[in-house]
């Protein structure tokens, strides 16, 4: 298989591994090493891609990071990737890709009308149009929509794996070019903790793109030699293939390593890809510079391209991406691609050059090369491959143009200077600065431990990158304490020579105003064009901000990469300033765009959250229990018998527990330990209620209340001893409960004297429940005396259940006779399993969530987060009388402001159906009249709301205005579904009111 | 992504962090001689700083100390950081 | 007590996952279920009260912050300005509780157990630091983190005190304390984690 | 004012665009003015739009200290809706959005409202209580709201997993169909066309430095431009509203905080509803452009950077993985953040202040975008008549004193 424009030697691809791609469903060859770009250059593939806007045809522009037209889609099905860039695509075997948002093909593209209506689509022409008849905007954007976008999402679920690495260092480096690779090394050799990442396969940068030497060695071998020392390094670091993509406050950086995306899908068992979260003290940016190119007429055809690109594809690929090429320039880094093309066997018509002769052009004469100064190409011809190019003589100032002239050729190599990659430095909040003598944007002061070196800053003279990097890495590693900020060695010299200056040339002037002109882009990717961004100034649009968002500019895939600087530049020029004056837009993360999957670490599923579990969850697992999500919590929520429904379990749950013994896993809820002289002031004041004065062994229930004076959180606390009280809170708050009483304690009232222990995870709660409860603790537990005169109703005591020691609690959320034992959970399972026997005789029922809130219901206890929503009060809820009237406590004074005083506030109530059976929709809203005009006034609504198989009726609870007052009153539920339900208040107990179940 | 100095364990990830709001909001000693107004300033007022910001930090998952920060909210350069009862650093208007 | 049945924390991940896979090239992780735990508080500055402590357990109570202390039959670490975590041997807690119960009964301080709320795996192997950075913001190279030193930290999403292991700078293995409710996830992350280094991956023995 | 349409367009194509006409003029400042409106975001410019045109209101400026919509107009993620749970909350944002419904013409400017539909998940079953309180409660206040099973969301959204796999599997979730997005570069350009067409001076790079009080009354403020006149000044400057209070010495309930949000490359069309899960702390639309349009949760310390912090950012993503599986390939093109107001009840104020002729329209936090009409309209009406709209009486300063708090957080979680 030939590939015609592969040159017979030289290039950094491995010839002795031969492969296939396909490309638009067409195979081609080519070798490791080699990009889709360099591929399909090798192919003489150019047309690869069509643009956003009027689909116009598109090549591969450059050879790395700077591409931005070559978009493909990689891969199909669940692994294809959208909006990939050809440069970026290191082939393997079998590597398929496509052009993407084409139809039916990239060489045949439909959508290419839009080119001919493009004179209907200046900038912002949507915010013109399409507003009539109103109301129809959603028919034209279904339109719109289908030709927007470039790639296609996956199809299917992501089969591969994320990571994260955290990582700390003395001094990263960012682009191991030659000033990168410098400063690595001088920064390692001083003992220094080093990263250096370079996004290539391979360090090198520049130098692996050109022909010069190093210390007499040819650049390749000068860099095999330095990352060999560096390997050598123990504290050095290397990665390839990794971008540094964000850099965020106090140096924290984010950079993405694609481990995997070279090689042939499944055939490494790592992640795809890692996100680097990097910490480092200081901050080496050496990420070099990028190309610009000209903005001249149809300045986007295929064919077209950034002279170092060129370049770089002759020598890094050994491939030849044109036959018979013109150079354009307007500074010195051109004729560089000239000579490399003529050393490949390229015909080189003319280099066009806009400056005077100069010492390059002499040079160049020298070597037998037409060079044309003072002249420009201002249009090409051919449409999906340029034919040739027009040429114009320009004027001194380069502002007008006149005569004629054209050349035949196949390749037009541009370049229009230089753009440091700033991004970074920006991004770590330091604001770039205008370089009126570089002609470019460079790093201005630092703002973190962060400095550039290199083609970053501005540097574009081998000999000053290494100077840079050498120095550079010497300085930042001395800042993290490690070497004395000297050079170790002597700085390799490399062979230079004084150039010309760069002269600026923003728009190459085609001898009609911009505006009349065929288009010459600016921003290829987005279709923005010079007479785009002069629309927008003179509509107004006329700061950068404005032109970014009013044309796009800079908005696409490559963000700006290429084109920003031009855009600055034009612009500047509309309003007779500098570019500095006019400054650049924001530069924020991503550098290049990161996969979603590797920023979130590719924890998904059981690994997005912990899932917390009981030591008795496998148990309930294994019983077929099913599951309920209660913060980070697995709660059991019912237990289904095979073929029972919901409700049914849940019946015969509720049934078992009043009827005769039923056992809940309550681990979940919340357990603080404290102890200390000063546990009942604290709790005093943390809680509504009075706690000067539990006696030991006694327990009471709390509220505790925000100081907004809502309620937060409710629980049972228990005086184990003294100074020893154990402290409940709900499943849900314990972790915030445990972080206010700190606050509290430690912020407010640190002379209190208290410790906080949190023993949730060290308790397994093992809840026997109903009037059978204390027959089966009773098996299990003989050194205590369970009776009810002995161990009352809210006391505790300690005994051995089942041979563990235990502490049993005689509280209940169900109203029943209850012990709630707990032991060390380590023999949760075991106690567990000993009620489970002891029981059997009693027809013992383990119960879930769901039926807890109906028992619990049936008593009227509210659940916090259920029947309050961060807006109800204690009073709110008929407790006032849990309210200390002669002591402060947290939310207190919030109580007594007006409106938390008036008697409409809704109220806790229970509500009951007409129908027993109907039960009322939870969430369902509560009126006076049904049938009243929208906006209806609502009363309130329904919080809980259930089945009570004990009760044999429907019951309810709920929040409603005035409630307290209006007990025996009819109102109206309301529910989406249609429904509107009559119901009456109640007092929200309906079961046992007296509570006479859980004393005896 | 802020690395922040435990009083006691030295520069952590924020992440092992929970922020607490502004510092030195002392709760008044006797709640029920203020009036709504005065109540609600306490509650809910805040300074807000644009630049030095005084706040408070607890080190949530390492020793679970409240502590307090000096950060400028605009940077977000920490400037100091100092334990709870210590007086803020410089002037304070 | 010790003929009854315990279960450890990791027990449900276990019969979750398929086991015996331990001792991969790259990572070896092993539970060490049921040792003691007692959660230490009391005032630092208060000589009487580590005194007290040293009485009891026969070494004395780290001081600086993130260190531990060994003693024969103890780990006492550094949770706090006030804190500590004693490891003891399984069952040792019994008596360390109520030994430090009589020996603190006149100072202001708490000794709880929570032997029931942690399990500990130790991670060693080649890989070792990889696997916790990536789940750990914390600096785990030998120059910042050795034996003789702890920290409480996060790894993953929940909440670990790691401890290195093992003699000079360079910790052999980790241990990595978790409260038992997380102790699945951590199971789940760590075999996930470790995946890349070793055969189908990593399952805690 | 220029009219814009199709045919003005095709005219101007024939003249190579070369004619158009600057949207709104560039004035300097003048010496004074009956009214300063200061922040040149969405409301402030409303405000000022419907100063004139409602209220008659002689001269107006707006004085904003970057470039227009360069806050938070211009960095949402252009969310709109009404189905707020309390009653307050819901007939402002009603309100809104019926003049949303006829913006675009009144304005002649393409806003872009695209009422697409908006679902928000449901991840518990206490989500579902919650989501179901809600449409009832919008239901009975006059706004169009649903009920979605999973199935139904399933074929709406067939993106989305639905399946019990996920660790919090979605388990319902209300839909308003007259909710979506609107461009929001459109609403802050359209609006100050608006202004301006009405005689409004739009004035930007010019920053409130002080504010001059004499007597307990406003007389002025002093700018990076010179010190302006003004019989009644309205702030209306989002994040910044603390130190504006500041300098009228005052201390708001807010706290200013990052709210961060992100594009991923432009992709073919996939998702055609906005999803949002308040559970699970993210939200997510595809815009006209094709990029997926994603948000998080507010960051969880103050910070006027406009940056936020990569915890936030990460787990947000998470999230959206967690419930588009799909998008665990697509790339990430650019993050930013705002700089938001936060109330403790998320709702905003909107009112007098104990300074006479000084009037604060701020605290929207992360969901003000939305209201971005409506809040001009009652504010316009607040400074005009110098006492508030029925609209926004619950939203006075004193709520925070009287303890009327309209906690939105509470069955709403979080406000976009
Ligand atoms: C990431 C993000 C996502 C969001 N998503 C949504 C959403 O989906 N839906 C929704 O409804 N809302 C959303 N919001 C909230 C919404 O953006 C805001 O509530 C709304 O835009 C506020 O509008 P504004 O005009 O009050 O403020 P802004 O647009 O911020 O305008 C205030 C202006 O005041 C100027 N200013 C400040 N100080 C001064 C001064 N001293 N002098 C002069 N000018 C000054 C600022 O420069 C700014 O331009 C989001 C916000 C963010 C940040
Ligand atoms: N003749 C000219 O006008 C001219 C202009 C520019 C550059 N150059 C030459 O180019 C070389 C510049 O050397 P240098 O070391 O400064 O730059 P370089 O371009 O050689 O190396 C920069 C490296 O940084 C990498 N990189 C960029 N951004 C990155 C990121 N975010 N994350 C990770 N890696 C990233 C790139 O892949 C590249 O390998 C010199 O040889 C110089 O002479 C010449
Ligand atoms: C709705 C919306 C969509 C956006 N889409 C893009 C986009 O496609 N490409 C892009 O580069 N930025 C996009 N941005 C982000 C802006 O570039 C910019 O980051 C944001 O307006 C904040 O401004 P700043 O970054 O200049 O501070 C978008 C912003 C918003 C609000
Ligand atoms: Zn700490």
């Amino acid at each position: 298989m030939s590939q015609p424009h592969r040159l017979a030697e030289g290039g950094r691809i491995d010839r002795k591994r031969p492969l296939t791609f396909t490309f638009n469903g067409r195979v081609y060859p080519a070798f490791r090493g080699d990009t889709l770009a360099s591929g399909l250059l090798a192919n003489g593939v150019h047309l690869v891609a069509r643009s956003l806007k009027y689909h116009r045809p598109r090549g591969i522009v450059g050879a790395g990071v700077e591409e931005s037209n070559a978009l493909v889609q990689v891969g199909e099905g669940a692994r294809s990737l959208p909006n990939l860039v050809a440069t970026q695509v290191e082939l393997y075997d079998g590597l398929s890709a496509r052009s993407v948002n084409v139809f039916p093909s990239v060489g045949f593209d439909l959508r290419a009308v839009n080119g001919w209506f493009a004179r209907l689509m200046p900038p912002g022409f949507y915010y013109k149009t399409f507003m009539w008849p109103a109301g129809s905007w959603r028919q034209y954007e279904h339109q719109i929509r289908k030709a927007a976008g470039f790639g296609v999402v996956p199809t299917g679920a992501d089969p591969d794996d994320y990571d994260h690495m955290n990582v700390h260092c003395d001094v990263l480096v960012a682009g191991a070019g030659p000033a990168g690779l410098a400063a690595a090394l001088e920064a390692g050799r001083t003992g220094a903790r080093v990263i250096l990442m370079d996004e290539r396969t391979e360090p090198g940068g520049a130098l692996l793109a050109g022909s010069g030497r190093i210390e007499g060695l040819p650049a390749g071998r000068w860099v095999n030699r330095m990352v060999e020392e560096l390997a050598s390094l123990p504290e050095v670091q290397v990665l390839a293939r990794t971008t540094v993509a964000g850099y965020y406050e106090h140096n924290f950086l984010l950079a993405l390593e694609r481990r995997t995306d070279h090689l042939a899908p499944g055939s490494d068992p790592g992640p795809r890809q890692r996100l680097w979260r990097i910490r480092a003290k200081q901050v080496v940016l050496a990420t070099g510079a990028i190309e610009r190119p000209l903005v001249f007429c149809n300045n986007d055809r295929p064919g077209v391209m950034l002279a170092s690109g060129v370049s770089e594809y002759i020598h890094r690929y050994a491939v030849l991406p044109g036959s018979r090429a013109v150079v354009f320039t307007n500074n010195d880094s051109a004729y560089q691609t000239a000579f490399d093309l003529l050393d490949a066997g390229a015909q080189v018509e003319a280099i066009v050059d806009s400056r005077p002769a100069g010492q390059r052009s002499a040079e160049a004469r020298e070597r037998g090369l037409q060079v044309m100064n003072r002249h420009a190409v201002v249009d090409v011809r051919g449409a999906k491959r340029i034919r040739g190019v027009r040429l114009m003589a320009l004027s001194a100032d380069g502002g007008s143009v006149s005569g004629k002239g054209r050349l035949a050729c196949d390749l037009l190599a541009v370049s229009g200077g230089w753009s440091p990659t700033v991004q970074l430095h920006a991004q770590s909040g330091a604001r770039p600065a205008y370089d009126a003598r570089k002609v470019c944007f460079v790093p201005g002061p630092s703002v973190q431990a962060e400095r550039s070196a290199g083609a970053c800053r501005g540097s574009f003279d081998l000999q000053a990158c290494l100077t840079e990097g050498f120095r550079a890495g010497a300085a930042a590693a001395h800042a993290t304490g490690h070497g004395d900020g000297g050079l170790s060695r002597p700085i390799p010299s490399v062979e230079g020579r004084e150039g010309d200056p760069i002269q600026p040339l923003w728009i190459v002037p085609a001898g009609k105003p911009v505006s009349r002109v065929p288009k010459q882009f600016v921003d290829p990717l987005m279709d923005v064009s010079a007479a785009d961004i002069l629309t927008a100034v003179r509509e107004g649009y006329d700061s950068i901000e404005y032109v970014k968002r009013y044309t796009n500019l800079g908005m696409g895939p490559d963000q700006g990469r290429l084109g920003n600087v031009n855009g600055i530049a034009i612009l500047a020029d509309q309003h007779g300033t500098d570019p500095g004056s006019i400054g650049t837009t924001t530069f924020r993360p991503m550098y290049t765009p990161v996969t979603f999957a590797a920023l979130s670490g590719g924890e998904q599923k059981e690994l997005f959250d912990p899932v917390r579990k009981t030591a008795i969850h496998e148990w309930h697992v294994e019983q077929g229990a099913l599951f309920e999500n209660v913060g980070q919590w697995k709660r059991a929520w019912y237990f289904p018998w095979p073929g029972e429904s919901l409700d049914e379990a849940v019946d015969r749950e509720c049934l078992a527990v009043r009827r005769s013994v039923g056992v809940l896993d309550a681990s979940t809820l919340g357990k603080i330990d404290i102890q200390g002289p000063d546990a009942n002031v604290f709790l005093n004041r943390v809680y509504t209620n009075p706690f000067m004065k539990v006696p030991i062994g006694r327990c009471r229930y709390g509220l505790m209340l925000d100081e907004n004076g809502m309620l937060m959180d409710d629980g049972v606390t228990a005086r184990l001893g003294e100074d020893h009280y154990l402290m409940h809170t709900t499943t849900g708050g314990a972790a915030h409960v445990m972080s206010w009483l700190e606050l509290w304690l430690q912020t407010e009232w640190p002379e209190l004297k208290l410790y906080m222990t949190s023993v949730t995870d060290h308790w397994a709660t093992v809840s026997l429940c109903g009037p059978n409860s204390r027959r089966v603790l009773r098996k299990l537990c003989s050194d205590v005396d369970l009776s009810r005169e002995s161990f009352p109703f809210m006391a505790v005591r300690e005994g051995a259940v089942a041979g563990v020691p235990a502490r049993i609690f005689r509280i209940s959320f169900t109203g029943e006779l209850t012990y709630e034992v707990n032991v060390n959970a380590n023999f949760g399972r075991h106690v567990w399993e000993a009620v489970f026997d002891a029981g059997e005789e009693y027809g013992i029922t383990p119960f879930g969530t769901e039926a807890m809130h109906v028992l619990r219901a049936e008593k009227g206890y509210v659940i916090v987060g259920q029947d309050t929503d961060g807006s109800v009060t204690p009073v709110d809820l008929g407790m006032e009388r849990m309210l200390g009237r002669k002591k402060d406590f947290l939310g207190k004074r919030s109580l007594f402001r007006s409106y938390l005083v008036r008697k409409d506030r809704k109220q806790f109530v229970g509500l009951l159906t007409e129908d027993p059976k109907e039960v009322l929709p939870e969430g369902g809203q509560i009126v006076d009249d049904p049938s009243a005009p929208l906006p209806r006034p609502m009363l309130g609504h329904v919080t809980s709301s259930y089945y009570s198989a004990a009760l044999e009726r429907s019951i309810a609870l709920g929040l409603v205005k005035g409630g307290h007052g209006r007990t025996g009153e009819t109102v109206h539920i309301q529910n989406f579904d249609g429904r509107t339900i009559a119901a009456r208040i109640a007092d929200p107990v309906f079961y046992d009111p007296k509570g006479e179940r859980q004393n005896v | 992504m802020l690395l922040i100095e435990c009083p006691w364990c030295g520069p952590r990830d924020e992440s092992e962090f929970a922020y607490s709001g502004e510092a030195h909001i002392v709760r008044p000693l006797t709640p029920e001689e203020l009036t709504d107004e005065e109540w609600a300033d306490y509650l809910f007022c805040r300074r807000n700083t644009r630049g030095d910001h005084l706040e408070q930090w607890c080190h949530a998952s390492g020793c679970r100390r409240y502590f307090n920060v000096q950060r400028d909210t605009v940077t977000y350069r920490i400037k100091s950081v100092y334990k709870p009862g210590e007086p803020p650093p410089g002037d304070r208007p | 007590m010790s003929d009854l049945r315990q279960e450890s924390p990791l027990a449900g991940f276990r019969s979750n996952t398929a086991a015996g896979e331990a001792g991969s090239p790259g990572v070896i992780l092993t539970e060490r279920p049921f040792l003691g735990y007692v959660n230490l508080r009391g005032d630092a500055g208060d000589a009487t009260f580590l005194a007290a402590v040293e009485g009891v357990l026969r070494v004395a109570l780290p001081l600086d912050p993130n260190t531990i202390a060994e003693g024969e039959d103890v780990t006492a670490c550094w949770m706090g300005p006030d804190e500590w975590l004693l490891i003891l041997p399984p069952g040792a807690q019994t008596r360390a509780l109520a030994a430090l119960g009589e020996a603190l009964a006149a100072h202001h301080a708490s000794a709880v157990d929570t032997t029931g709320g942690y399990t500990l795996v130790n991670v060693a192997g080649a890989r070792r630091r990889e696997l916790l950075a990536k789940g750990c913001t914390l600096d785990l190279h030998p120059r910042s983190f050795s034996p003789g030193q702890c920290a409480q930290t996060n790894l993953g999403k929940a909440g670990v005190l790691l401890i290195p292991r093992g003699d000079g700078s360079d910790a052999q293995s980790f241990d990595v304390i978790v409260r038992r409710s997380f102790a699945d996830y951590l199971g789940l992350w760590l075999q996930h984690s470790a995946r890349e280094y070793g055969g189908a991956g990593a399952a805690v023995s | 004012m220029q009219k814009y349409s199709f045919l003005s367009l095709a005219r101007n194509a024939l003249t190579y665009h070369e004619n158009w006409q600057r949207a709104w003029r560039s004035p300097d400042p003048k010496p004074g003015y009956d009214v300063v409106i200061v922040g040149g975001g969405g409301h402030g410019l409303a405000t000022a739009y419907y100063l004139v045109k409602e209220h008659r209101v002689g001269s107006v400026a707006v004085l904003e200290k970057g470039y227009v919509g360069g806050g938070n107009t211009g960095r949402n993620t252009e969310i709109v809706r009404s189905n707020y749970l309390w009653d307050e909350a819901a007939h402002i944002y009603e309100f809104s959005l019926k003049l949303w419904e006829g913006l675009t013409q009144q304005i002649n400017f393409n806003l872009m409202f695209s009422q697409r539909g908006l679902l928000s998940l449901g991840h518990t079953l206490q989500d579902l209580r919650d989501i179901q309180r809600r449409i009832n409660a919008n239901l009975l206040n006059g706004i169009d709201s649903e009920f979605l099973t999973p199935e139904q969301i399933k074929e709406m959204v067939p993106a989305i997993d639905v399946s019990p796999r996920a660790r919090y599997p979605i388990l319902g979730a209300s839909l308003q169909r007259r909710g979506g997005t609107a461009r929001h570069d459109a609403l802050a350009w359209g609006l100050a066309r608006a202004a301006d067409s009405v005689g409004v001076d739009v004035i930007h790079n010019c920053e409130v430095t002080g504010i001059r009080r004499e007597g307990g009354a406003v007389t002025g403020v002093d700018t990076s431009r010179g010190f302006i006149k003004a019989g009644k000044v309205g702030c209306v400057t989002a994040g910044n509203s603390g130190v504006l209070a500041s300098m009228a010495g005052m201390r708001l309930p807010l706290e200013s905080r990052p709210l961060q949000a992100w594009v991923s490359q432009p992709l073919k069309p996939i998702l055609d509803v906005v999803v949002m899960s308040n559970a699970v702390h993210a939200y997510i639309s595809q815009t006209d452009r094709g990029e997926l349009l994603c948000g998080a949760g507010v960051d969880s310390y103050n910070g006027y950077g406009q940056r936020g912090s990569p915890a936030t950012l990460e787990h947000a993503i998470a999230a959206i993985i967690e419930m588009f599986p799909r998008f665990s390939r697509v790339r990430m093109l650019r993050q930013w953040a705002g700089t938001v107001d936060t109330c403790p009840d998320a709702c905003p104020i909107i009112g007098l202040t104990p300074v006479k002729g000084l009037y604060f329209n701020c605290g929207w936090g992360t969901g003000g975008y939305k209201s971005t009409p409506g809040s001009g309209w009652v504010f316009a009406y607040t400074i005009a008549q110098n006492r508030p709209h029925r609209l926004n009486e619950p939203f006075s300063l004193e709520r925070f004193a009287t303890g009327h708090l309209i906690d939105e957080h509470g069955a709403a979680g979080v406000a976009h």
